[in-house]
């Protein structure tokens, strides 16, 4: 593979040559290798995250040209349609889907400027604004928001799209959203898809839901717990159960057949009473009934 | 009470569940008892289906049970 | 259940509630008495409060589900 | 209850519910066996379908036993 | 179950829930005793308040119900 | 549990539930096999219906229910 | 289910939940192992609490006892 690299690049200047093949060190030195976006992040705050990664994932960036060369001469061609944008190439040792994980976590929020693309619907919750009545609400207004003055100040009265995602910021939906401190975008490492010894992940690969594991926990072992005790298989854990319904066996077998056994005699007894007071409610005469059963 | 729970008895037996045989029950359980009451209870039980009534009371704890849950 | 409807004639009378009774009464509705679930039954009984078991069930019907709930 | 038990475990076998059979399983358990109880248990188990009578009371899930196990 | 009836049974009596005594339960009600089965039921009742489980069984009736309501 | 999940595994492979094949998981998944509660295993599990064991919710008979019944 | 199932067993043990084990565990039972299944489960399941799971689950029944509650 090296050698394969080595032609392809002898046409490159020295220090292209030599990024890609740092780029090359960092592919074939980890088991997954995967591709990040990484627009929008201010470079102090990329060389935070980077440093954060430390341990857990290496993350080089370099042009764009030199990440795809490096990735086909990698055999990942599988990944050069991520290379769009700003972007870097990212190793691990780790479990990619925990790396999605800790990456789509450590994402925050950020206000979106004019000129932007929205990276999603664009909305103004419902609420009090708690801006002063003034030419605001006419902003408000004119970006799509219905806003009006109430009790004092302005209160949008829906949540209102104010831009469906794609659409281009305007410099007077910059500002409104800045005035309301609404920050729509999500800045971070974006993980865009993930080769794993030869497997490609992308994000809806990897985004696992673990509410739908816990439910697939608590379902397998509900399963084992009965099959524990329909094939009366005692566990520790399932041994009081087994006893609770053997014993509850007895007892309905017992009151079922007017079983004369001390331990049953109670609820035998209750339950010829309750017999007869439902036979007497299906009595309308109460000349046939004893004064405690009328009414 | 005892007038009905002797209705209950010829109910799981194969008698009839009339006055004669009402009486012989309570007779013999030291019973003195009203003829019109043993009367008045044939009557009202005439058009009852007994064991349905019976079933029904069954019912009722397990529904509480249920209920309560 | 004839038995035990029997058993809970008796605890109404002021009879004893004791084989002889029970068989008498049993006898009286036509029942094929078993002279074993006679002796057993009064043996069960024995230590059995009657208008207790009769009036928890009675006074509290649901005891079951409220307890549960 | 122990009369019972021994009743559903000869239910569960092939071996008939009888007087000799549930002796010995009582007896194995060291019960100081009382006859009439063992006649008294079979007689009132003679019509009974013992399968029926458990599986129906087993209609409420075992959440309770459950959380303790 | 006729292994968990047959530990009940000896949980009523005095006897010790061992092996030995719940083989020779169910070898007198006819069941062709498995003695894994028989060492699993020992091991697993092992830290287990019988009594405690049988009685939240029958004191609480609807509990089972209610959890899982 | 873990020899139940062990026998849930195999029961969705092909491979046969017995006790062989229950060990090696167990013993792979670092558990310090005990023979006869695999060989209980496999016996208790010989005329089970898995699946539907699995998927019928294990019940408790509610005594509260059965009183009515 | 054979991968949680996998983990459940390793859970009981004090195995480390990995990938290595939880591959081990499969294999042994025949399984032909999905590297990538193995690797989503470890990582969901760091965020579980699997003995919360487990015993939430024993509190309320499966499938047929919460249709039944």
């Amino acid at each position: 593979m090296s050698a394969q690299a080595e032609r392809k690049t002898e046409n490159l200047p020295q220090w292209k040559k030599e990024e890609v093949d740092e780029l090359a060190q960092l592919i074939e030195s980890y088991e997954s290798v995967g591709v990040v976006g990484i627009a929008g992040i201010p470079s102090k705050q990329l060389q935070d995250m980077r440093r954060d990664l430390h341990g857990t994932a290496e993350l080089r960036v370099s042009r764009n040209t030199l990440q795809v060369r490096a990735l086909e001469a990698a055999g990942l061609g599988d990944l050069v349609e991520q290379i769009e944008g700003q972007v870097g190439l990212v190793g691990t040792n780790d479990n990619p889907f925990a790396l999605y994980k800790e990456l789509e976590a450590s994402k925050t929020p950020a206000p979106i400027n004019e000129g932007e693309v929205a990276p999603n619907d664009i909305v103004i919750p419902e609420g009090d604004t708690g801006v002063d009545p003034g030419p605001f609400v006419g902003e408000l207004q004119s970006i799509g928001a219905n806003a009006r003055i109430e009790d004092g100040s302005i209160k949008v009265m829906e949540d209102s799209t104010v831009l469906e995602a794609g659409g281009e910021v305007t410099a007077d939906l910059a500002n409104v959203l800045n005035e309301l401190g609404i920050e729509p975008k999500e800045v971070g490492l974006d993980l865009r898809a993930v080769v794993a010894e030869g497997t490609l992940f992308d994000p809806e690969d990897l985004d696992i839901d673990v509410e739908a594991y816990e439910s697939d926990i608590q379902a397998a072992a509900a399963g084992a717990r009965n099959l524990s005790i329909n094939a009366s298989y005692p566990t520790e854990a399932t041994a009081p159960t087994l006893i609770a319904k053997a014993t509850g066996e007895a007892k309905s077998l017992g009151l079922h057949a007017a079983i004369e056994d001390e331990e049953l005699m109670p609820d035998l007894v209750s339950k010829a009473d309750a017999q007869l007071r439902a036979l007497a409610a299906q009595i309308d005469d109460e000349e046939a009934l004893p004064e405690e059963l009328q009414g | 009470m005892e007038y009905v729970y002797a209705a209950l008895i010829l109910n799981e037996t194969d008698e009839e569940l009339n006055e004669d045989n009402l009486t012989n029950v309570l007779d013999a359980a030291g019973v003195d008892v009203e003829e019109s009451r043993v009367k008045a209870l044939v009557a009202a039980l005439e058009d009852v289906d007994i064991d349905e009534a019976v079933s029904e009371a069954a019912a009722v704890p397990a529904a509480g049970g249920a209920a309560g849950g």
